[in-house]
């Protein structure tokens, strides 16, 4: 809105938004705070802490005893490795229910979503069992399908949503420019979506990013991302603020740092068809 | 467009993805049918057998149940509550012309990227910790005594730490919504002499129901099976009074190894999810017509 | 190059028959117009010549081929679209680019094609440009250039010029004449302003619920309308009809009478009326008459000292009147 | 930027062009990547000379002090790699659980308690431990602690470090007081003594107890306690005894101590949480784990290292049983694993007088695991550097998990009931006991609804008729 604002204005709504913003990242904050202080002054008064000297103690002592890259490492692997395969195989389907819609491809796509809804818990040990007889348990293998499989209904549906946004007179367009579904797909239609793909990626790798259910469950040692890492840590012996924070801080700083560089993208795709 | 090709190449490329998730949903779904038929724990691996409704039995008249039940739709009702309110005010607050935009919304978007693991840890041991929590302090500082949220107020202890977690995301959304209204609306209902608060009744709300449905359907779905918080925090407890459906079902099959009573747990979860999912495709089917 | 033939082409969405069977035939090098309402199935019948839709029945022949089953692509023809329907993410240069990469054509045929029609089109100066920092008009320069480069046996035009403002309609209007004499090409264009349809086209089609009422030359059209439809539909103002006794005096159901054949006067004439609206343009005289056969619209050159509430008397020029019968067919 | 992406696509060709069927593509795709992954994987083990054993365990203290250790016994063992799998014990319990009884084969070494070992090895899925090497001096295991990890006379597990539970108490604050704690103390004892300590305006409470739900959480305690008071889980006929006047007494006693002395949030607090509480100085005393005494005695983490004094575990004046357990985190061999005898080695290396004397070198003799073997409460350095150390011994000779109780019961375990069902038992009726003790309900609800869920699931186990 191009409307003139007064400047007393502009400054009390800049005073609330700030306070509001500083409110729902105190937690985070207040974590990565802890995370540079010692066990002892970790416990003390909020005012003890921040005047209490800084430290990379608890970091040091995280690394010591867990391998933090390696779970790193299987955070990324599977995270974006079950996005993009989803992606595999979900930008064809999207396209062809945005572009040759049928008569039930609505009834479809809420179907997709429904199996979202399926609690895990209640077929852990069916997927346990089947994982176990084809060798797919503690494998990155293993996860990237299952977190695939568990992301590809909001894939699609995002998918679905941002093509539906492309005019299609622009696909028939490149059409009868001569070109076939093959350079439609890879001219015309992917460069135009590929910001609608890459926050579907981005939302999507941060959801399995997330993911503490089935990744804590089908992995041991090898394939254990830092859903696992941070389980260590939950309530360990003695004091253990410090430990938590900065174990807590090294597990979400990844997913956080790429976030926010890619707040702009991530938030133009977001809008789930709401806008229309 | 819609040519015979095209409609065959379409047909073909949505087949995959129909078919997994087809897959993925009524193989497990299928084995969980016949273990909820089946006396099987997972720790006394030689008494099996069928067992017809028993574990069904067992489940639906378990005291707990009905209080999971009604946990779940709290929890995920209070969430919904608060995001969607939350979201719009905060949506409108960003929506203003303030200085550092760009910042405040890195601050607002960020619990967002927080593990529910980490989010429920931070929170329980850092906020709501009766003795060294940051509430604890504030208490003490005021003169008051420390209220223990997690043995006073579990569930809204636990709903409070999901909504936290969900604000940003109903925030985006409801924010890109704002910002695609034509300001020539507001404009045109203020030369009809609306105020600003019919304004935002008459022609923000409306706007934004759309976007409002769509937050309401995508997190509906993840919050019902919101499970690492209540596991983290309170172990559904104390007592009951925090145990959700989900946690309930997880109880069964994986602190008990009840593996048939977990299944018929399963079963019943998947039963209520779809009747919710059914009330929810209608609403979000209307709103997504046009 | 450039003849199409429709032979009982028809078109059907589930039950609803869009296209009732249609024949038709395209010349070489013609400039046909599709004129109709909107929802006539002008932009049907295009969209299947084109290939973007399946017909339901019948074929289509492109010189002298039977395209019915052809791909979009493999027709030889180029299509404008209202939208325009650029590439978005492509230069100008590259959406011109465009159907002769996926020709392709080497680089240096596309290179002589891309200047020859930004020549032509005068774009050399926007090649690298994006779509979103162009003017309406130059888009549509861009549309047109990107149909220009494959050298098509014909061109489709798809109500191109109705995302425009009024003036630029006219100077595309004009641009895509010349254009049609420079190349000599088939054009096919579709549009619902009869105005176009007359200024542009060598043939109008007009359209009528997926029927085809009548086809003919602009003056053909406009001189002896088949029916009721195209007599109503071509020409403008709207032709003035009157049916009942006064009609009967004619030996006809309904006479039309076209708001320029008809002679104003204050004093004397046939029809008595009063003026409800006059619009005064300078060079012509639009009056909106009250008479008792309802409203008559009279189109008269120059100024004429006429306005809202004086009596006026109306003559109808008896050699310009157009007889219909009961079915609203003309006599 | 869109260019780029543009030129990115460009790309995107050699990647799309698999096959002009994007339906194949996929396939292909996600096949190749599928065999791809399988296949690295294979060569990853197949190239490696050397056995990798998974070690699942708890995050306890003691075991992670021991992954500082490994270089030791890389040294001894060159061709043995050790991946650890650290967990929170409830997470760790139902992870092993899950794969030993779906023989998933994710572990080489389990850490588990005395609670897993008896059920486990009836189901076979335990490897025998009874061929470890002479040095590993089996006799010298702590005759309470071997017989719980022993059936049928086969060893299953080697013990890392043992526990019974005791009191622990600041003698600073006891003396200002004017009291005297007795070395055997009664429940009316504890009581006065936890009056008499606390002093809520500082921020010192009388008493810290569990009061976090779970079997091995508050029913750990629990249990315990109504064995004091001359109370069971069940009677020989396996009815529940919720009903009867020892578990009243237990409940009534633990609530009353709770409310008036106990701090807040206490229906939350574990033994961690316990711990941190009383490192901090904000307890009069605590009863738990014998290993505490360690902890809480360590001057790196405890602010009242110097003031802590210990006794035996409570009871009920005329009970000859004491509220005190008796526990042994294990390292045991799940059946069907690939890499046995590394598996032992490792064992054998942790549990080890070698590895005691190894962090007793590096760390001291105050922080070595304890309660395990005879010999280390006989070595003079280990009782002057741990004070506790008798009255640990003494605590752990006084569990006997075959007469747990004053009456006769038919089943083994102190603090437990050694049967399958006995988690999910404990947990639902630690539950209701966590609700009481926040306020939620009475004594007399908590104790009816645990006596009739759990009649109700012995009934569908099969136990009751």
């Amino acid at each position: 809105m191009a409307r003139k604002t007064s400047n007393r204005r502009k400054l009390v709504m800049t005073i609330l938004a700030w306070s509001v913003g500083f409110v729902i990242f105190f937690p985070i904050l207040w974590t990565i705070i802890l995370s540079f202080k010692t066990e002892g002054d970790a416990i003390k008064t909020p005012l003890q802490v921040l005047t209490s000297h800084w430290t990379f103690e608890s970091y040091t002592l995280v690394q010591e005893r867990s391998n933090y890259f390696r779970h790193f490492m299987n955070s990324v692997v599977i995270s974006f490795g079950s996005v993009i395969l989803a992606l595999i195989i979900g930008i064809p389907s999207a396209w062809a229910m945005a572009f040759v819609p049928g008569k039930r491809t609505k009834d479809v796509l809420m179907w997709m979503l429904s199996t979202k809804m399926m609690p895990a818990v209640g077929v852990l040990v069916p997927i346990y069992l089947m994982f176990r007889d084809w060798g797919l348990l503690d494998t990155r293998t293993g996860l990237i399908i299952v977190l695939c499989l568990m992301n590809l209904p909001i894939v699609i549906w995002m998918l679905y949503t941002y093509f539906k946004e492309i005019p299609s007179e622009i696909l028939e367009a490149a059409r009868m420019d001569g070109a076939g579904l093959r350079s439609e797909i890879l001219y015309v239609l992917t460069p135009m979506a590929i910001p609608g793909i890459a926050s579907t990626l981005l939302l999507n790798v941060i959801l399995s990013w997330n993911e503490a259910f089935w990744t804590l469950n089908l992995t041991a040692a090898k394939a254990a991302p830092l859903t696992a890492f941070i389980a260590a840590y939950s309530s360990p012996e003695g004091l253990f603020y410090a430990k938590l924070s900065a174990a807590s801080t090294l597990a979400i700083a990844p997913i956080l740092i790429l976030g926010w560089f890619s707040q702009k993208q991530l938030v133009r795709g977001l809008t789930f068809g709401a806008v229309k | 467009m819609s040519t015979q090709a095209s409609r065959a190449a379409a047909r073909l490329m949505i087949s995959p993805s129909v078919i997994l998730l087809f897959l993925w949903m009524a193989v497990p779904l299928g084995m969980t049918l016949w273990f909820s038929f089946q006396r099987y724990n997972l720790l006394m691996p030689g008494q099996t057998g069928f067992v017809g409704f028993q574990n069904y039995e067992y489940f639906l008249t378990d005291p707990a149940f009905f209080t999971a039940l009604w946990n779940t739709l709290f929890l995920v009702g209070g969430v919904l509550l608060i995001t969607i309110i939350g979201g719009m005010l905060l949506a409108l607050l960003l929506d203003q012309a303030i200085f550092g935009q760009g910042i405040v919304r890195v601050l607002v978007i960020a619990p967002f990227f927080v593990m529910p693991t980490v989010s429920a840890l931070v929170w329980k041991n850092f906020f709501f910790n009766p003795v060294n929590g940051i509430f604890a302090y504030i208490a003490h500082f005021f003169g008051f005594p420390a209220y223990d949220f997690l043995a006073q107020a579990p569930l809204l202890s636990i709903t409070l730490i999901v909504a936290w977690q969900w604000l940003p995301f109903a925030t985006l959304i409801l924010l890109t919504a704002l910002q695609s209204l034509d300001s020539e609306q507001l404009e045109a209902a203020e030369m009809d002499g609306a105020s600003i608060w019919s304004r935002f009744i008459y022609i923000m709300v409306p706007h934004l129901s759309r976007a409002a449905t769509v937050v309401i359907l995508i997190q509906t779905i993840f919050l019902l099976s919101t499970f690492a918080e209540i596991l983290v925090t309170t172990n559904g407890g104390p007592g009951i009074a925090s145990t959700t459906l989900t946690y309930l079902v997880y109880v069964q099959s994986l602190l008990q190894f009840d593996v048939g009573g977990g299944a018929a747990g399963g079963i019943v979860a998947v039963i209520l999810a779809n009747i919710v999912a059914i009330f929810l495709m209608r609403m979000i089917g209307k709103n997504l017509e046009t | 190059m450039g003849q199409i033939e429709l032979k009982g082409v028809t078109k059907r969405f589930g039950d609803v028959e869009v296209i009732p069977p249609l024949d038709l035939h395209i010349g070489e090098g013609e400039f046909v117009v599709f004129v109709g309402p909107s929802g006539c199935g002008k932009s049907t019948l295009l969209r299947l010549i084109a290939g973007l839709e399946d017909v339901s029945g019948g074929h289509i022949e492109i010189d002298g081929q039977d395209a019915t089953d052809l791909p979009p692509a493999k027709r030889s023809l180029a299509m404008v679209f209202q939208s325009y329907a650029l590439y978005p993410h492509m230069s100008v240069r590259k959406n011109i680019a465009f159907p002769l990469k996926m020709a392709k054509a080497d680089q240096a045929t596309i290179d002589a094609k891309i200047e020859n029609a930004a020549r032509i089109l005068n774009l050399t100066d926007y090649l690298h440009r994006r779509p979103g920092q162009l003017s309406g008009g130059q888009r549509q320069r861009v549309a047109i250039g990107r149909a220009i480069v494959r050298e098509p046996a014909a061109f489709l035009f798809d109500e191109p010029l109705s995302n425009l403002d009024a003036a630029l309609r006219v100077n595309m209007r004009l641009e895509i004449s010349e254009l049609h004499q420079k190349l000599k090409t088939t054009m096919v264009y579709v549009t619902h302003d009869q105005v176009e349809a007359m200024t542009m086209a060598d043939k109008i089609v007009v359209l009528h619920a997926g029927v085809i009422e009548q086809v003919g030359s602009p003056l053909e059209l406009y001189r002896s309308p088949r029916n009721k439809f195209v007599a109503g539909f071509i020409g403008s103002p709207k032709m003035n009809f009157v049916e009942g006794p006064e009609a009967a005096k004619h030996n006809a159901h309904t006479i039309g009478i076209r708001p320029e054949h008809i002679n104003v006067s204050a004093t004397e004439g046939a029809w008595k009326g009063t003026v409800g609206v006059s619009e005064h343009l300078g060079s012509d005289t639009f009056l909106h008459v009250d008479t008792e056969f309802g409203l008559i619209n009279v189109r008269g050159d120059g100024e004429i000292d006429l306005h809202s509430g004086d009596s006026v008397w109306l003559s109808p020029d008896l050699s310009q009147l157009h007889k219909f019968d009961a079915a609203g067919l003309a006599i | 930027m869109i260019d780029r992406i543009y030129c990115l696509n460009e790309y995107f060709l050699t990647y799309w062009a698999f096959a002009q069927n994007i339906w194949e593509d996929i396939m292909t795709l996600t096949f190749r990547a599928l065999l791809g992954a399988c296949a690295l994987g294979a060569l990853a083990t197949a190239a490696s000379a050397e056995t990798t054993i998974t070690v699942a365990t708890v995050n306890n203290g003691d075991m992670v002090r021991m992954q500082g250790y490994m270089d030791d016994f890389y040294k001894m063992h060159p061709d043995i790699k050790v991946d650890w799998v650290t967990l929170e014990e409830n997470v760790l319990r139902q992870k092993v659980t899950t794969d030993i009884a779906t023989k998933g084969g994710q572990f080489d070494v389990l850490t588990i308690g005395t609670y897993e070992v008896p059920i486990w090895a009836k189901q076979g899925w335990l490897v025998s431990l009874n061929d470890l090497p002479a040095e590993y001096d089996v006799n010298d295991l702590l005759p309470a602690i071997r017989s719980g990890l022993t059936v049928d006379g086969n060893l299953y597990a080697s013990p890392f470090y043992g526990e019974s539970s005791f009191v622990m108490y600041r003698k600073d604050l006891m003396e200002k007081a004017g009291l005297q704690m007795p070395e055997k103390p009664t429940w009316g004892d504890i009581e006065k003594a936890a009056a008499a300590m606390t002093d809520k305006a500082n921020g010192v409470y009388g008493i810290c107890l569990r009061g976090k739900a779970g079997w091995g959480e508050n029913m750990a305690f629990l249990s315990a306690m109504d064995n004091s008071m001359g109370g069971s889980w069940f009677n020989m006929d396996w009815k529940p005894q919720f009903d009867s006047a020892p578990w009243k007494e237990t409940l009534t006693t633990y609530l009353d101590l709770m409310n008036k002395y106990g701090p807040p949030g206490a229906s939350s607090n574990g033994f961690n949480e316990n711990l941190a509480l009383f490192q901090q100085g904000k307890c009069g005393m605590w009863m738990d784990a014998t290993v505490a005494a360690s902890f809480v005695t360590n001057p790196k983490d405890s602010t009242v290292a110097d003031k802590v004094g210990f006794a035996l575990a409570p009871n009920k004046e005329g009970v000859d049983k004491r509220a005190n357990w008796l526990w042994a985190w294990s390292l045991a061999i799940p059946a069907g694993t690939k890499h046995e005898a590394a598996a032992k080695a490792f064992i054998d290396w942790a549990t080890s007088k070698h590895y005691t004397e190894l962090v007793a070198a590096k760390e001291g003799w105050a922080n070595v695991p304890p309660g395990t073997r005879t010999s280390l409460y006989e070595n003079p350095e280990y009782q002057k550097a741990a004070p506790f150390a008798k009255l640990t011994l003494d605590s752990i000779n006084a569990a006997d998990p075959k007469h747990p109780s004053v009456q006769d019961v038919p089943y083994t375990g102190v603090q437990f009931v050694a049967i399958p069902e006995f988690q999910g038992l404990g947990n639902a009726v630690g539950q209701q006991f966590s609700a009481a003790l926040a306020g939620q309900m009475t004594a007399e609800q908590a104790l009816e609804s645990a006596q009739s869920l759990t009649e109700r699931e012995m009934k569908k186990a099969g136990y009751l008729k």
